[in-house]
This record gives C-alpha cells, structure tokens and sequence, in this order.
C-alpha cells in the first residue's frame, strides 16, 4: 500500500529510488560543491541502480568510484565538506557503518564542537537498511539507533519517496553531518511527488494517517507496516494514527506527545534492534511528556534481538510485521 | 615424481558444477538472496588448499563456496545452507556468504570485505601459541587491498611471524569497478612493505598455484613469516547471479578470452591428456561422476527440512 | 565515598585497577588460553597501570604489545577465540572503540550465530569510559548504548572493585564476546574483595543501598553519584533505593521492577549521552512492566547531549552529578 | 642563494619556549587534561611549513602544537585554549588536542591516531577540485602507521593524484613502545607500495626538512600526486607531561644523546654561527624576543575569562 501526503497538484509519480536520484540531480545542478563519493557509484549506479545517470551527467569528478574503503573515503568526505564542499557519501549496506564509525562519531560528528563553531561539516552519508532481503547478518542490519545516539550527527529515515526527496534535499544543504537511512526494500515503492523543487524540514514528523484510538509512531519500512495494520484496524472498530518522525534527530516530540494526549495510547515501531534500540528513546520521551495521558504502558515494536538469519523461514520472524502491530493495537485497546 | 592431477581436476570440477547448479537453483527461484559465483577461479581454491593439512585453516569471502569445497565440505550440506535448511553447515542461519565448516578448518565465509582477515591472522596466532603447526590461509580478493584492516593484520602477522597465508584472488574486478580503477601502485608491494614474503601466479592454472602455495606454506609453516601470494585470475559470471548486463564494465572480448582460452579445468585438462596422466575417458568418467555426486546433493538438500521457526533466537549466545 | 558490599571476611581492599589486574592475572594463572591483546599493555602496563606486574609474570607471548591498530588487534582476538583462546584486548579508551566497531559488531558478534552454534568467540573486549578526566571529545566518551544494542554482544559495566574483579573473572570465562567498560575516574577507588577466588554472574543486579521510597537505577560511574545522592536524600526524608545493573545485556528487569513497584518512583543514571542512551532502555522496561505501579514519569539522567568539552567550566556541565540526582529524586517525591 | 634562516631559528624557538611554558604551567596544575610535548621535534613543523603558503592547509596530532604555532597560530590564543579559556582557538572546547586554526589553514589537531588523515586527504580532494593551488601537508607520528585508515586514503590519494603531503614524524616511540616494536618491514615502502613518491630526511635539520618538503610540494602542487615525507625525529620529553619515569621504554644514554646532539635549535644556531649568517648576539636578541613574547602571552591568557557555562550546548549542531 501507498502512503498518504498531500502535496500541490500538478504530482508525478516515481519510486523511492527516483526519489533518491532526483534530490542529488537537482542539488547537483544547483550547487557544483556537491559530490558524491562511494563504491561503484558511477556507470555502476550502485548495486541497487539508486544513483543511475548521475555520472553521465555530471562526470566522474563529480560521481567518484571509490575502492572499497569506507573508513577513508568517509574521512575524505569530511574533509572536503570541512574546506568547501557538500559531499555525499554512499555506504552500500548500512552494516558497514560500523567500518566509518570512527570518521562519522570521532570527526564529523565533533568537527564543529571542537572547533568552537569555527569549522562546519556540511556532508551526507547516504546508507541503507532493512532486512527479509535474505542477506544475512551482515548485510542487514538498521542500524540507526547506533548514530542518533552521538550529538552533532542529524539523523532521518525517509518512508516515502516525497519524504526521501525534500529530505535528501534539505539534508545536502543542511551544515552538518547528516546520516540518511535508505531501506532497500523500499526502492521500488512508488509514490507521488510535486512537480516543482521542494525541501522538507528536519525535526518535523508527518502524520501518515490521522485517528484518535491509539498512536503508532513508526520509521522508514515501518511506517508502511502500521499504515497496512492501521488498515487492518479499522475493522476491528479501532482508529488509528500513524506517525512518522522522519527524522529521529531532532526528533519532534510535541507532535508525537500531542498525538498521545489524544489517543492516550502508543505503539512504537522500528526496523532496527528492539533492545537499546529506537523505539526506547521515543517511548521514553513518551512516558516523560505523557505520562498521565497514558492508558497503558507504551508498547515496542523492533527488530528481534538477534543478529539477521538468511533462511527466509527465520528471517521473517525478525521484522515486526503488520499483524503484530495491530495484535497490540488490539491488545491496547483492549479488544484482545 | 609428479603427482596425480586427476583429484584436483575432480575438485575443481565439482566447484564448477556444483556453481552451476546454484546459478539455476537462484534463477529458478529456488534460491534466496545473494550467491557470488566463483566459476573460473576454481585453480587458486583447489591450487592452495591442496598445499594445507586437513587441520589447517582457511577464511573465506562473499565469493565463498569453491573455498568451502576446495576445504573439503560436502555438497549436500552446502546445498542446504545455500537452501535455509537445518541440514545446511549453520543450520541455514549464515546462506551463501557464511558458510563455516568447522571439523575442516574452515572458519567462514564472510560477507564484510577484508573481514576474514583479522580473524585469519587470529586463527595463526593461536595456531602458533598453542605449537600446533597449523597454518591459515586467508582467501580475499584484490578488492580487499582497500580494507585498512589487511595492512595493520599483516603488520601484526609479519612483526609476529604468524603462520598465514594471503591469497589474493585479483579477478580484476571489484562488483562493478576496475580494479585499476581503486588499486594505485603495485598489488603485491602492499605486503611486501611489510617484509613479508610475496609470490604471484597464474592463477588459472592450479599446478603452478599448488607449488607456489606450498612453497609459501612450507616456509610460514617453518616459522618464517606471513606470505602473500598474489593470483591472477577471473570470475566467469557475473559479480553475483543478478548481475547479467556487464558491458557497461567489461567486454564480451575479455570474458571470451578468459573463458576460452583461460579455463582452468580446460588448462589442467589439456595438460592431463598431453602429459598423459589422463585420458578422454578418464575424464568422461570424472565427470560424470561428479554431476552425479552434485545432483544427489542438491535433490537431498532439496528435500531437507526448514529450521523449525523457533530456532529464530537459538545460538545468539553460546 | 565507597559503596557498600557484603562479603565473606576476610576481605582485602584494593583499587579499582588492582581488581581488573587480579581477575586478569588469576584467570592467566587458571587458563594458559588467556592472553591480552592491546597497545602499551606489557612493560608500560597501560597508561592507566592497569595491567602493570602482568608482563612480568606471564611473559610478552601472553602480554601482546600491538601497533596502534584498534581494527586489526581486535579482528586477531576474534580469530584467537574462535580457535581454543580466550583473548582479552585493550581498548585504551572507550572512545576507540569506533575503530573497532566492524570487528566487534558483524564479527565477534555474530560468529556463533551465523555459524548455527558451531563457532564461538569468547573474548572480552576491556575498555574506558567517563568524562571531567579534562580529556575532551575524543577520549571521554562513555559509548556502552552502542554495544549495548548489538545482539551477541554482553555488556558489563562495574562499579566497585568487588564487582569489577568478579564480573571480569566471568567475563573471561565467558564463551561470548564480552564487552567490559571500566570508567577511567575510577582506577583509584578503593573498595574490598575477598581473599579467595569469586566469580559473580551477569544478568544480576546489586542492590547498593536498600530504601523504600524512589528507585535509582545507576550504572559504573554513576553508581558513586547516586549513593552519594541517596546520603544527601536522607536529610530530606527520602530514603532511596540505589541499584546497580551491572551487566546492560544482560539486564535484570526482574530486580529492578520489583524495586519500582515498591517505591513507586524510578530514576535512571547513566555516564552515556541521553539521548538513544542506556537510560533509554532501562526506563522503557520500567514503564513496560510497572506501569500501573508508577507514580510518576521514570526520570533519566545522562551526559548531555553534546560531545565533551575540554574546558573544565564546561565538562563539568556535562555529566550528572549527586545534587541533580537528589533534586530529581526530591521533584518525584513532591519535596521540590 | 641561502634564505635568511633565522626567521625558522625564531620559529622553532617560540615553539620550544611556548612547550617549556606549557610544561610548567601543567606541572603547577594550572592547566588540566593531557599535554603532549613537541621538544625536538621542531624543525619538522617548521622546515614543512616553510616550504607552504599561508592559504595552504595542514592537519595536526595529539602532539600538535608545534604544528599549530609553525602554521602561524598566535601563543595568546595557544595558550588560552590550553587553560580552556573563551579567548582559546576553540573557544575553550577543543584543548589541546584539538587546536584549529582556520583562518591559517589549520584544519585542526586530531585526539585519534591517524585520525586527520582522512581529513587531509579530503582538503587536498577540495583544493584540487576548487582548482585553488593549494595542497595539504597531513603531520602524523610513525604510530599512525598501524592505522588501516592511513593506507585507504594514501591509496586514493595517489589514484587521484591529489595534493597530499604525508609527513611522517619518526621519533621512535608509539607511546610507550619502540616503533621497531609495532612497525614491520619499512616505513617509507608502506608509500611507496601506492606508487607515492617518498623521501627520508633528518628530521632535527630544518635545513634539509625544508628542501625536502619544498620538493614534495612542488612536485605535488603541480599535479604529480601526493608525497610522503619520513622525517627521523626524537621527543625530548615524556609522551605527555605526566610521562617522568622512561627508563622501562628507552634509556638516559639515548635520550641525552639526542638532547646533547641532535638539537634542532643547536643544529640551526651552529649552521647560523658557523656560516656567519648570524652572530652569538642575534641570537641573544632572538630569544630574548620570543620569551617576552610568550611570557606576555601566556599572562594575556592567563587573565582571560572561560566561557560562560550556558556555551556547553552551543556549536553542537551549525
Ligand atoms: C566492507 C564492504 N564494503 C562493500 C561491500 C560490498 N561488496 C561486496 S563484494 C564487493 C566487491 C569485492 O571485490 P573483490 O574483493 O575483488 O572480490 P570479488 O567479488 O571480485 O571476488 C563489494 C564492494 C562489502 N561486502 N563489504
Ligand atoms: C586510535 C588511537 N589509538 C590509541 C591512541 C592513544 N595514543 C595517543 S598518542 C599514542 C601514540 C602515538 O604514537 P605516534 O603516532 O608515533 O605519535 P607520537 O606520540 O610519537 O608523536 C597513542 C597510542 C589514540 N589517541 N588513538
Ligand atoms: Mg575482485
Ligand atoms: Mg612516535
């Protein structure tokens, strides 16, 4: 299912990975300090085809193979973004992070702070998540809840391709490091976008799906899975609201916490590791800012804590889906 | 005395037809996920793991299942493992790119590039602590020479005189790039640096790679140091089964060329029968027997058993 | 102040850094499998003294000075543990930990699994954490969310030398990864340990003070700051339950909530950012399982979220310290 | 025809003067957190940053310093970030580890090991990319050399081409550990491996580490691709201020060896004397100079206010 946004008339429709393309076309065409770095960016396209006709639009300077070293190109980037210019990194798996850590936590992050303010560190590291594509521990892994740990780092989760492209875009001109998730499995969803230029704001959750029974605020691949529980929950009588954060820093909380008051029930939904994960933070800030709002106990949806098993037969039970999702709406509501 | 080529031929035949399989098995729909086919480098598996003990170790990379066999794995349980079957080597837990076979020193595929290497250069160490006279083989490809990890592993192994072997697998392509594209300078001065002792080889042809490998094993055995040995070589197919419109980075030309003219099984053949090791016959009878062993294989493997769904939480921790 | 503890007479007391180095040696005596792996760590000891003594006696095939190469020695300890060592590597501080991040998240982490059981990585990866040591953003953070969150991985975080020796000594017996934080500030605190051999079990919380009417659940560092907090509260009339994880993965939910269902109020304390932080988890399980019992919000503390400034006027700022853990005990309680 | 050396005399001076300052004010606990002395190690910021123009960038280490004042940076605003004062570099923020001057080009000190080489490298990608003539020289001790990131970077360096100089401080010491103990094979071939044009200098002759560094950056600035710099070296004192006791790590003999001999401002002043190009009193009249003016900073610095406590959550985020 597609989700709901509105946007000006005339829309296109286009995919997820369209979505991607176009916000680095456009940023591209309009700043020449945009480049991007990463393995087989260029006539490649990457692996997952996202970055396709970007070299041959604006050439090998500009869309930079680099050999498989993501610790240094990461560190590249960061220079660069420190004297000029905004690149973009692009960290295939999101798995592989954690060989860029030390440049993303360490430097990127830190640049500014360090330098009392003087220096900035305008780049993006593009990377993905997402699991049941049957890759396996370490080609699967969501690993957000590890970088909106570290301040100085803006981190988003775009769940439609409207929201990739004004994210992706204001994420290029933001002056600080940005880490933007992809799921992998979403490059194919389409949806529609506005014909004219758009950039969305960080820190601003949408609101998938408006109700008034129960909350379920959800990132990147779950959103669409509470969209399709919320579905489910009609018939079961119970209206839901979905709300995407788009970006989990900064992390809206008024309109999460308003939602709440509201519904007086939440469920939060990720894709990463349920266990320090994500979904604690939100649901923390729900309880503190909610608290006597609060029906219930707010509930936790992630990933099960164990690293991703290839067999399709196990992989499937990791990711929350959208029947446990409206099993504890239900369960909330008090309708289980 | 020369030795019997016929089981390397057999060994390197078995890879090539048990990839063949895999290929079908994945575009049938059979197959799940990501499977790197190592179709035509067959010689550097079977070459170096020729020249290793059965209690030696090897790691291996995405590209992994000719290491497996060459390692000695059986067939039936690769299959189930590239299946998600509980028959398979990790009880379908680790796929194609993590494949582990432990009774054979196989300590892993592994899916992060360069990400054996520490733990080959580990698995030396203790082989050398614990005076076992075991050595290790790392198997990685020349992407890997972008790693940052392999140069601080083989500072450490060279300072420490470890017992391990690098195999670089340079098939001239990382995925999609040119390995000339992300590889400055020279490949096996990137070892040498270190003072550790570095050899290439053709690696399309397994007799040279077994005596260069077991030159470089014997003296790491010796106490003598990390070696590195560096193989030319080319993966046939695509960088994995997906991959089928290659222009855009190489020529039909060139993989015509190499699969032509430089196919391992078709080099060691030609030699088996000129030298008369061999006959057309002989090897009519290898292969059959080996598309029988591999067909056997995949119809168990086919037939086995998923995990049950509970083992979803088994065996985060020991 | 020193944190009470009961044990069998007759006791010693030692430091902190003299416990780490007795579990280590002990377990070097007990396992000829045992060996360290870490920069500066024979002759110079470590720049803590932490190890000093330990060359001396089990020699430099065990005591492994290595190059400054975080990934690399980490990766070798891998491999070692999963072919018959125990090996214990040195992260000099906990900052570092980045540049092993790729060894410990997809390798140690996930060996035993991805192998379906047949391969197992029992090494202990010890490390530093805690700030206002003046060392600023690179070698002061306190990064236990990062490798809490990772599956495979267990957690432990000491807060005396008692637990610190005892925690260690598992550690190592441990067949998983293990990660060890010990906070930097805290090598010299002294502290009594038994005369004979002892092991203590992960997945235990401590309680270090029993009280009745708020629940301070602090870790490592922390620990100090909420006893002494606990000290000051009593003047006020509040007589606060301080208890320690120990171990993040695994946790003791059961000891904690049944704490929180007494007392009815909880706080949790951890040196690690706020935000996606420690605190994060534990008080999400706190308002998952005493919900109804809750008389109040669960309260976190944690660094801010800012890298650690070098000026002290600053990074004093920056940790939490006993008169904010009282004052938010004292608002929860209605006495602010 | 021979420059006027004794502006780099000056230079090395105040670096030696501001260290002696900033050892005392450590030890009289005036200053907190970690100091680590760049004594000896002089001539190397000095003759590199000679040989660049001011809009040229570097990037530092833990041992920074002297990198810090040879690019240019004012001792008031040294010191006042030292003591974590708002008038410091960083506003207090950075300390001594992470001193940036960007108004000179210095992209900053860096905490980590090896940490500013991806920075370097990356200043050296914009420059290039801006066409604005600048290069990057990227100081870094022979530590860094365990660092895999070093080896990424100088491997896309030299693929690129980009305006890199790599300026190895050899003072023999990783810490606490003779390099010989931590570092395989040969330094300069771990460059070289990547096709980088490396040279060896003495490093306490600033002489020969400006023609050295001048040569590098010609041939780098033009276009030829990065350069590494070996530059043999000794710290005089301990890895940091509180490092008193190394008779464990090296010995006396050593030490005194190098303090009596190997003095980079003893080598210049005896050339300078020697040569006639300048006499015992310029001298004189130099140190006097560089003492007022550090003693003056350092009071300035001294007097300057902190920064007020509700900074702590600014510059987190532009
Ligand atoms: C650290 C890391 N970066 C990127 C990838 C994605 N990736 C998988 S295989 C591959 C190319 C590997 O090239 P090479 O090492 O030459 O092995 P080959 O595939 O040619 O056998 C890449 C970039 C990865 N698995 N790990
Ligand atoms: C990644 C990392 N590991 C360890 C350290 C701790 N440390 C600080 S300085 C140092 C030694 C550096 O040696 P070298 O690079 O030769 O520089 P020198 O101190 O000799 O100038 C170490 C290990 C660090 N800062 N960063
Ligand atoms: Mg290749
Ligand atoms: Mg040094």
């Amino acid at each position: 299912m597609r989700s709901e946004m509105s946007v000006a008339a005339p829309a296109r429709e286009i995919t997820f990975a369209q979505a991607v393309r176009e916000a680095l076309a456009e940023e591209m065409r309009h700043d020449p300090a945009v480049v991007i770095f990463g393995e087989d960016v260029a006539e490649a396209g990457t692996p997952f085809k996202v970055l396709s006709g970007l070299v041959e639009e604006f050439g090998r300077d500009r869309v930079v193979d680099t050999p498989i070293s993501e610790a240094g190109f990461t560190g590249i980037a960061v220079g660069a973004a420190m004297t000029g210019l905004r690149p973009v990194v692009d960290i295939m798996f999101g798995d592989f992070l954690t060989l860029a850590m030390d440049q993303i936590v360490n430097q990127a992050a830190k640049v500014h702070y360090m330098s009392g303010g003087r220096l900035t560190v305008p780049m993006v590291v593009r990377t993905t998540m997402g699991a049941t594509r049957r890759s396996a521990a370490q080609h699967s892994q969501s690993l957000q809840a590890l970088v909106s740990h570290i301040p100085g780092l803006k981190v988003v989760l775009p769940s439609t391709p409207y929201d990739a492209k004004g994210l992706l875009k204001s994420a290029i001109r933001d002056a600080n490091p940005v880490v933007f998730f992809e799921d992998k499995m979403m490059y194919t969803l389409k949806g529609t976008v506005p014909e004219e230029e758009y950039w969305l704001p960080f820190g601003v959750a949408d609101v998938k799906r408006h109700g008034s029974d129960v909350t379920i605020v959800a990132t990147s691949s779950m959103v669409q899975v509470a969209l399709e529980a919320a579905d489910g929950l009609r018939s079961d009588g119970i209206d839901a609201e979905v709300i995407d954060p788009r970006t989990t820093v900064p992390l809206d909380v008024a309109t999460i916490v308003e939602s709440v008051k509201r519904t007086s029930r939440a469920i939060v939904v990720d894709e990463g590791h349920r266990r320090y994960g994500v979904t604690a933070e939100i649901a923390a800030v729900i309880a503190e800012e909610a608290f006597s709002y609060l029906d219930a106990p707010v509930r936790r949806l992630g990933a099960l804590d164990v690293p991703v098993p290839f067999s399709p037969v196990l992989e499937d039970r990791t990711v929350p889906t959208a029947a446990q999702v409206r099993e504890t709406a239900r369960e909330l509501c008090g309708r289980a | 005395m020369e030795m019997d080529w016929l089981p390397a031929y057999e060994q390197m035949l078995r890879i090539r037809i048990f990839e063949e399989h895999v290929n079908t098995l994945y575009r049938s729909g059979k197959m799940a996920g990501l499977a790197h086919l190592y179709i035509g480098e067959e010689a550097v598996a079977v070459g170096v793991c020729l020249a290793l003990r059965p209690d030696d170790y090897i790691t291996s990379t995405h590209r992994g299942h000719g290491h497996c066999l060459a390692k000695g794995a059986r067939l039936d349980r690769m299959f189930a493992e590239l299946l998600g079957r509980a028959d398979g080597y990790c009880r379908g837990k680790g796929g194609s790119m993590h494949i582990a076979d432990q009774e054979r020193g196989n300590l892993g595929a592994n899916a992060i590039v360069g990400g054996s290497s520490g733990i080959a250069t580990g698995a030396a160490f203790s082989a050398r602590y614990r005076g076992t006279g075991q050595v290790c083989a790392c198997f990685f490809g020349e992407g890997t020479l972008g790693q940052g990890v392999l140069y601080e592993v083989m500072n450490m192994a060279a300072l420490w005189r470890l017992p391990v072997l690098y195999v670089c697998e340079n098939n001239l392509y990382n995925e999609y790039t040119p390995a000339v594209d992300t590889t400055a300078g020279s490949m096996r001065a990137r070892a040498e640096a270190f003072g550790i002792q570095a050899d290439e080889v053709d690696g399309q042809d397994v007799r040279a790679v077994y005596a260069a490998a077991s030159r470089a094993v014997e003296r790491t055995r010796a106490g003598e140091g990390p070696s590195f040995l560096l193989c030319h070589t080319y993966r046939f197919q695509g960088h994995h089964v997906g991959d089928v419109n290659r222009a855009y980075y190489r020529t039909k030309d060139e993989e015509d060329l190499w699969r032509g003219q430089r196919d391992p099984l078709r080099v060691l053949a030609a030699w088996l029968l000129e030298s008369g090791a061999a006959t057309e016959p002989d090897l009519d009878v290898v292969t059959a027997k080996v598309r029988a062993d591999v067909e056997a294989a995949e119809a168990i493997a086919l037939d086995a058993p998923y995990p049950d769904p509970s083992e979803v939480d088994q065996h985060v921790y020991a």
